[in-house]
C-alpha cells in the first residue's frame, strides 16, 4: 500500500485525467437526492454528501440491463448482446457500498458466471472516499469495517483538510496513480496521522451497533417464531428496504418487444412483493408478508453467511432511514437476539 | 425520427370508436365516399365507456400522436351512460396531461351519431390538423432502444 | 395536543371489548424523529401508545392490509374489528373505502384525534441531519418546540408540517367512535399553493419540470402501497396481460405509471400525502393528487372521503357535466 | 469473456402430443436443437431442468420429461397455466423456441443401482417422473422393480396414458392409477393419491421412493411414505418454484439457504426437513 496526497484543488484536474481514458461516475447532487451519475466535467461532482440515495450497485447492477436481443414470435431468432468493455471508475464511493461489491461477486461469480456483472465490475476501478461524517443510521462498524477502510477499494480517498490522503490499495489502483503520478506527492507522516483522526473521529461518530455473534444459529432456531408476525404486521411491503439495498440483487426477466424486435430484459424486483414467488398455478410459497419479511431477514443474515463469507448486509443504513414504518434492521436483529427459544 | 423530419409530419392517430353511433358514422362516411384525411386508425370498441384512459396513455407511448374517442351523443348511448362515464374519465384525463405538459389537445373526443358521417369526415379533418400544427408526440412516447 | 392519557384510556377500553381483534396506533420508533404503527392486542400493549405531531402515517391503510390466508379445516374466519387511531385524513380514507364498499362500518372502531397538522419528517430531516436520539416534540400554539441533544428548539409549525396540513380542511375526523378531546373549529381553505406554482408555468416547462421527477422514478410502487386507497387485490401494474405498462425503467413507462397511479386515485385520493412521504426518490407526488383534486371540485363539486353514502366521483355522472372540449 | 448464461439455444419444436385438453390442457413438446453441435453435446440427467423460450412471451422452467437415452431430443410436458404457457400453447410444429440448460441437480441413477424404484406422481407432476421412469426402462438391468402410482383428477387429466398402458403391460414393471372422482367406465383406484399409496403398501426394503405433484400432495404422500417405514433418506421430491433465470441469481426460488434452481430440484426428504423455509 502506497500513500499520497492529492491537494484538493488539483481533485479537477486528476478527475479530467481519468474522464479521458475512462466513464467516471461520481456523487451529484439534485434536491436532497444524491446519485452517482456519469459525469462531463468535474463541477458536476458533489463531495458534500453522506450517502447516495440509490447505491452505486445501480453502475454495475443496472435496473434495466438488457440481457440480448430477439426477433420475436413463434419463428424467433436470436440477436446476441455485445458485452461492453468500458472502462470505469466509480469516484468517491464509500467504504460500505464498496463492500456490497465483494458481497455481489460471491453470488455474480459462483457456480455460473454473469457476464454482464462481471465485465463492468473487472473493467470499473473504485475510488473510495472515506466516510468522515457518518449518518444517523450508519452501523459499518457493527461488521468489523471502518468509515475509512480501505478493504473493497482500489484507491482509497479521505479528506484531511486542504488536501485528500491518497492509499492505492490495489493493483489496479496503484496502476491507475502510476499513469498520473505527477498530481500526487508524497505522503508525510503528518498526513498519515491527520488521515487516523479522521477515522478515529469518524468512528466515534457511528452511534448504532448491530451485535452480530450468534446471530445466525440463533435464526435457525427461531423460524418459527412470534416475532415474525409482529414485525410483518407494520410492514406494509413496499420494497423501498430492497431497492435501496446495495446488495439485494434479485431481479426480474421480462420480454418486451414491439411486432419486429424485441429484447429480454432484467429489471430490479423485490422480495417484498407476492407476485414475486408466486406460481402460475396460484400457489405462492410465500403468501403472507410475514413469509416475505422472514426471508429478507433470513437472506441478509443466514442464508448468506452460510452460503459465502459475508452477511448479506453493509451497514449503509438507508433501509432504516428510508422505511416509511420504520422497521429498523438493527432493532430487529436485536429483538431476534432477546427471542426465548 | 429522422425520416419524420425531413418529410412533411403526417399525424398518426388513434380512434377508439364505439360500435353502436360513432363507428357506424364513420362507416357512413366511408360509404358515403366523403373525402377526410386518412390519419385516423380506428379501433372499434363496443361502448365509449370501455374505454380506460390508459388505452389513451398507452396508444401514445406506442406511437400515436393523438386519439381521437367517438361515442354517442349524450342519451343516444347503447348501454345507457356509457358515454357519461367516459366523459368525466377523459376530462380528468386531459387535465392531467396538461398539468404535465402533455398537449392536452392531442386527446379528443367526440359525440357522432351513426347519421353522422359528414360530422366525423369533418372531425377527423380537424384533429389531424390540429396535431400536425402540434407536432410529433415526443415526451412519452417509448424509445425501443434495448 | 392530545391528552396521552385519554388515548390510551380510549384504546384500553376498545382493545378489552370482544368483538375487537387488535388497535392500530403510534408509538416511539427506534431512533431520531422516528414514530411507528403499533399494535395492541391487549390493554398492557396500549400502554405504549402515543400521539404526536410525528405521527404521520395512514393507519387506515391496515385493515386491508390483513392477508386472507387459505383457512385450515377446523380454523374459523376471524371476523372481529380492527381498531384505528386515525387523524382527519385518516378517517376520511376509512370513509372512502366504506364508500366504495372496500369495508363494512362495522369492521372498524375509529379513535379520532383531532388533528392541528403532523411534522414532514423529511423536512425535519433536512433540517437536522444529525440525530441518533430520540427526539421529543411538542405543540406549542403556532410551533414546535423540538428537544434533541439536550437543546431546546422552537421552529413556526408552516416550516415543518406537511403542505397539505398547513391548510388543511378537515383536521376533524369525519367519522369516529370515540373522539379524544374536543373537534377543533377550523376556517382553513386549501389554497392550492403548489399547484398554481406548477400551472402557472408553460406547456415545455411543465413537462421539463416533470420529465425530471419521473426520470428518477426507480418504479418501487412505494406510493401505491403505502396509499390507503390503493388496495385493488391485483394491481394493474403487476398484470402480464395485458402489460399495461412496461417493467422497464425508462421515462415513458414512468410516466404512464405515474399518470395511471394519480388516475386511479382521481376523485377518491384524500390528500393524506403519504405517497410522497414514502417516495424514497422525493417526487412531489402530491402536487399531482392535489391537481384532480382541485380541478374536480370546480368542475363537479365533489369532495371524496366526507360521506360514505356518496356515489364514488367515476362512478356517477351529471347529464350536464361540462363538455367544452368534446367536438 | 464467458458466454452470455441467459441466451438460449435456438430449437425446433418436431413434434406436439396433446396429453389432456380443456382448461388446464397439457401438451408434450418435442424439441430439436437446430446447431448440430449442441445437439450433440446437449447432455443431462433425468431430473434435471431446462428453461424454454418463446421470444417476445417469456421463459418459463420445465423439467425435461425425456430420458438421455432418448437421443437426438428432449421433450418437456407443457400446462397452460400462465401468459407464457398459454403462448407456448398455440405454438405448431416447426415453430422455434429457445432453450438453455440442463439446470440443477439429477436423480442418483448410479446410487440406486440394484433398488426397487417407486414412482408417485399427481397430474403434470408425472412430468419428472416420467424422465426416470423411460431411463429405469432403458436400462432395465440396473434396477428391481419398478412400482408406478399414478393420479389424477379425471381420466382426462391423466397424462401419458399410452406410456403408462405399455407400463403396465410389461412384466417388469407395474403401474397403479388413480382418479379422484368416480366415473363411469373406470376400473382402477377412485380416491387420492396419498391413499392409494397406502393401499397399495409397498414394501420399504430396498426402495427408493420418488414423488412429484401439487405441493399438498407431496406432503401428505411423504407423510404416508414415513408411515408405511420408510426412511427419511429414502424418500425423494422434486420441486418446483416461480424462476426467472434458473442459474442462482434473481433470488426468487430459495428455500432455506438453497436455490431449487441451481441445488434442487430433487431433494431427500432428510434435505428438506432440515431446510427451513417457505414451500
Amino acid at each position: 500500500m502506497d500513500s499520497f496526497v492529492l491537494l484538493k484543488k488539483t481533485l479537477p484536474t486528476f478527475i479530467e485525467k481519468l474522464s479521458d481514458e475512462y466513464d467516471v461516475f461520481a456523487p451529484t447532487r439534485k434536491d436532497n437526492i444524491f446519485e452517482y451519475k456519469l459525469i462531463s466535467k468535474p463541477s458536476d461532482i458533489n463531495l458534500d454528501f453522506v450517502n447516495s440515495r440509490l447505491p452505486p450497485k445501480s453502475i454495475l447492477l443496472q435496473q434495466t440491463e438488457t440481457l440480448f436481443k430477439f426477433k420475436p414470435g413463434r419463428k424467433g431468432k436470436i440477436l446476441p448482446k455485445e458485452i461492453s468493455e468500458d472502462k470505469k471508475i466509480i469516484f468517491a464511493i464509500r467504504p460500505c457500498d464498496a463492500k456490497s461489491f465483494s458481497i455481489l461477486d460471491t453470488v455474480f461469480d459462483s457456480d455460473f458466471k454473469d457476464p454482464l456483472y462481471l465485465s463492468k465490475r473487472e473493467n470499473s476501478v473504485l475510488i473510495g472516499l472515506s466516510c468522515n461524517n457518518p449518518g444517523v443510521n450508519c452501523f459499518c462498524t457493527s461488521f468489523g469495517d471502518s468509515p475509512t477502510s480501505s478493504k473493497f477499494v482500489d484507491i482509497l480517498f479521505t479528506d484531511i483538510g486542504e488536501k485528500f490522503f491518497v492509499e492505492t490499495i490495489s493493483d489496479k489502483g496503484k496502476k491507475l496513480v502510476e499513469k498520473i503520478t505527477d498530481l500526487f506527492e508524497k505522503a508525510t507522516e503528518e498526513d498519515k496521522n491527520l488521515k487516523d483522526s479522521a477515522e478515529k473521529e469518524a468512528i466515534d461518530t457511528i452511534k448504532r451497533n448491530m451485535k452480530l455473534e450468534g446471530v445466525v444459529e440463533k435464526l435457525d432456531e427461531i423460524f418459527e417464531s412470534q416475532l415474525w408476525h409482529s414485525i410483518a404486521m407494520k410492514c406494509i411491503g413496499c420494497g423501498t428496504c430492497t431497492f435501496l439495498c446495495p446488495t439485494c440483487h434479485c431481479f426480474d426477466m421480462q420480454d418486451e418487444a414491439t411486432l419486429k424486435e424485441g429484447a429480454r430484459i432484467r429489471v430490479w424486483d423485490s422480495c417484498m412483493y407476492s407476485e414475486y414467488t408466486m406460481h402460475a398455478s396460484g400457489h405462492n410459497p410465500r403468501p403472507a408478508r410475514m413469509n416475505r419479511v422472514r426471508n429478507r431477514v433470513y437472506h441478509k443474515f443466514s442464508y448468506f453467511p452460510k452460503n459465502s463469507e459475508y452477511t448479506a448486509c453493509t451497514g449503509c443504513g438507508r433501509c432504516i432511514e428510508f422505511c416509511p414504518v420504520n422497521i429498523d434492521i438493527i432493532d430487529v436483529i436485536a429483538k431476534v437476539r432477546e427471542v426465548k427459544v | 425520427m429522422t425520416v419524420e423530419t425531413i418529410q412533411e409530419f403526417e399525424p398518426n392517430i388513434i380512434g377508439f370508436l364505439c360500435n353502436w353511433c360513432s363507428y357506424a358514422g364513420a362507416d357512413l362516411a366511408g360509404t358515403s365516399r366523403m373525402q377526410y384525411p386518412p390519419n385516423v386508425k380506428i379501433i372499434r370498441v363496443m361502448c365509449s365507456g370501455r374505454i380506460n384512459p390508459m388505452f389513451v396513455v398507452n396508444a401514445l407511448q406506442q406511437g400515436a400522436d393523438g386519439v381521437l374517442i367517438g361515442g354517442c351523443h349524450p342519451g343516444d348511448c347503447h348501454y345507457q351512460h356509457g358515454n357519461y362515464f367516459t366523459r368525466r374519465r377523459i376530462t380528468i384525463l386531459k387535465n392531467l396531461l396538461e398539468f404535465l405538459g402533455i398537449e392536452p389537445e392531442r386527446v379528443r373526443m367526440t359525440w357522432v351519431s351513426a347519421a353522422e358521417g359528414r360530422k366525423f369526415a369533418e372531425v377527423v379533418e380537424e384533429i389531424t390538423e390540429d396535431i400536425r400544427k402540434i407536432g410529433p408526440m415526443k415526451q412519452i412516447r417509448r424509445v425501443n432502444e434495448w | 395536543m392530545v391528552n396521552q392519557e385519554q388515548l390510551v384510556d380510549a384504546v384500553k377500553k376498545t382493545v378489552s371489548r370482544e368483538d375487537v381483534k387488535y388497535v392500530v396506533g403510534y408509538e416511539k420508533g427506534t431512533y431520531g424523529c422516528e414514530v411507528t404503527p403499533s399494535f395492541a392486542h391487549s390493554s398492557e400493549e396500549a400502554e405504549k401508545f402515543i400521539f404526536t405531531p410525528l405521527c404521520v402515517h395512514n393507519l387506515a391503510i391496515y385493515p386491508k392490509l390483513e392477508e386472507k390466508l387459505p383457512l385450515g379445516r377446523d380454523e374459523k374466519e376471524d371476523t372481529r374489528k380492527i381498531g384505528l387511531v386515525v387523524k382527519g385524513c385518516d378517517s376520511r380514507a376509512v370513509v372512502q373505502i366504506i364508500q366504495e364498499k372496500g369495508l363494512k362500518r362495522e369492521d372498524v372502531v375509529l379513535i379520532g384525534i383531532p388533528c392541528t397538522g403532523v411534522v414532514n419528517p423529511k423536512k425535519l430531516k433536512s433540517r437536522y441531519p444529525n440525530y441518533a436520539e430520540i427526539v421529543e416534540i411538542e405543540e406549542k400554539d403556532s410551533s414546535f418546540s423540538i428537544k434533541f441533544n439536550e437543546e431546546n428548539h422552537t421552529i413556526p409549525k408552516e416550516e415543518l408540517l406537511f403542505d397539505a396540513c398547513i391548510n388543511c380542511e378537515y383536521p376533524n375526523p369525519p367519522i369516529y367512535d370515540i373522539l379524544i378531546g374536543e373537534e377543533i373549529k377550523s376556517t382553513n381553505k386549501e389554497t392550492y399553493e403548489k399547484v398554481k406554482v406548477v400551472e402557472s408555468k408553460s406547456q415545455k416547462e411543465k413537462w421539463a419540470y416533470w420529465e425530471e421527477h419521473f426520470q428518477r422514478c426507480i418504479r418501487c410502487y412505494a406510493c401505491r402501497d403505502a396509499c390507503p386507497l390503493c388496495y385493488c387485490k391485483e394491481c394493474m401494474v403487476d398484470q402480464l396481460d395485458p402489460r399495461w405498462v412496461r417493467r422497464s425503467v425508462n421515462l415513458s413507462e414512468n410516466t404512464a405509471w405515474n399518470i395511471m397511479r394519480a388516475l386511479h386515485l382521481a376523485g377518491r385520493c384524500v390528500g393524506c400525502s403519504e405517497c410522497e412521504r414514502v417516495c424514497p426518490m422525493d417526487i412531489p407526488l402530491t402536487e399531482l393528487n392535489k391537481k384532480l383534486e382541485k380541478n374536480i371540485m370546480e368542475i363537479y363539486d365533489y369532495i371524496p372521503g366526507i360521506s360514505e353514502e356518496a356515489k364514488p366521483l367515476l362512478g356517477t355522472f351529471k347529464p350536464d357535466d361540462p363538455e367544452e372540449f368534446i367536438l | 469473456m464467458t458466454e452470455n448464461p441467459y441466451q438460449p439455444w435456438i430449437v425446433t419444436i418436431d413434434e406436439i402430443r396433446n396429453e389432456v385438453i380443456g382448461e388446464r390442457a397439457i401438451k408434450t413438446f418435442k424439441l430439436v436443437f437446430q446447431d448440430e453441435e449442441v445437439k450433440k453435446n446437449f447432455t443431462f440427467l433425468p431430473g434435471q431442468c431446462i428453461m424454454v423460450s418463446l421470444f417476445g412471451s417469456g421463459e418459463c422452467f420445465f423439467a425435461i420429461s425425456s430420458s438421455p437415452t432418448q437421443k437426438g431430443y428432449i421433450e418437456a410436458s407443457v400446462m397452460k397455466l400462465g401468459k407464457v404457457t398459454s403462448a407456448l400453447h398455440e405454438c405448431e410444429v416447426g415453430d422455434t423456441l429457445g432453450v438453455r440448460g440442463p439446470y440443477g441437480n439429477h436423480f442418483d441413477v448410479d446410487g440406486w443401482k440394484n433398488k426397487n424404484l417407486l414412482f408417485i406422481g399427481g397430474g403434470i407432476g408425472q412430468a419428472p417422473l416420467r424422465a426416470l421412469i423411460n431411463y429405469a426402462i432403458d436400462n432395465r438391468e440396473k434396477y428391481n422393480k419398478l412400482d408406478i402410482i399414478y393420479g389424477a383428477r379425471t381420466t382426462g387429466d391423466l397424462c401419458y396414458k399410452e406410456e403408462l398402458a405399455d407400463l403396465e403391460k410389461r412384466e417388469d414393471s407395474d403401474v397403479h392409477l388413480s382418479i379422484d372422482v368416480e366415473e363411469e367406465g373406470w376400473n382402477h383406484y377412485v380416491g387420492f393419491v396419498p391413499d392409494n399409496l397406502t393401499r397399495f403398501d409397498p414394501s420399504p426394503e430396498n426402495t427408493i421412493a420418488i414423488t412429484c405433484g401439487p405441493p399438498i400432495m407431496i406432503k401428505f404422500v411423504m407423510q404416508n411414505l414415513l408411515k408405511l417405514g420408510f426412511s427419511e433418506d429414502q424418500i425423494f421430491t422434486t420441486l418446483e418454484m416461480r424462476m426467472k433465470c434458473g442459474i442462482g441469481f434473481c433470488g426468487r426460488c430459495n428455500i432455506g439457504n438453497l436455490y431449487v434452481c441451481k441445488d434442487g430440484p430433487v431433494f431427500s426428504y432428510n434435505q428438506l426437513k432440515n431446510l427451513q423455509g417457505d414451500m
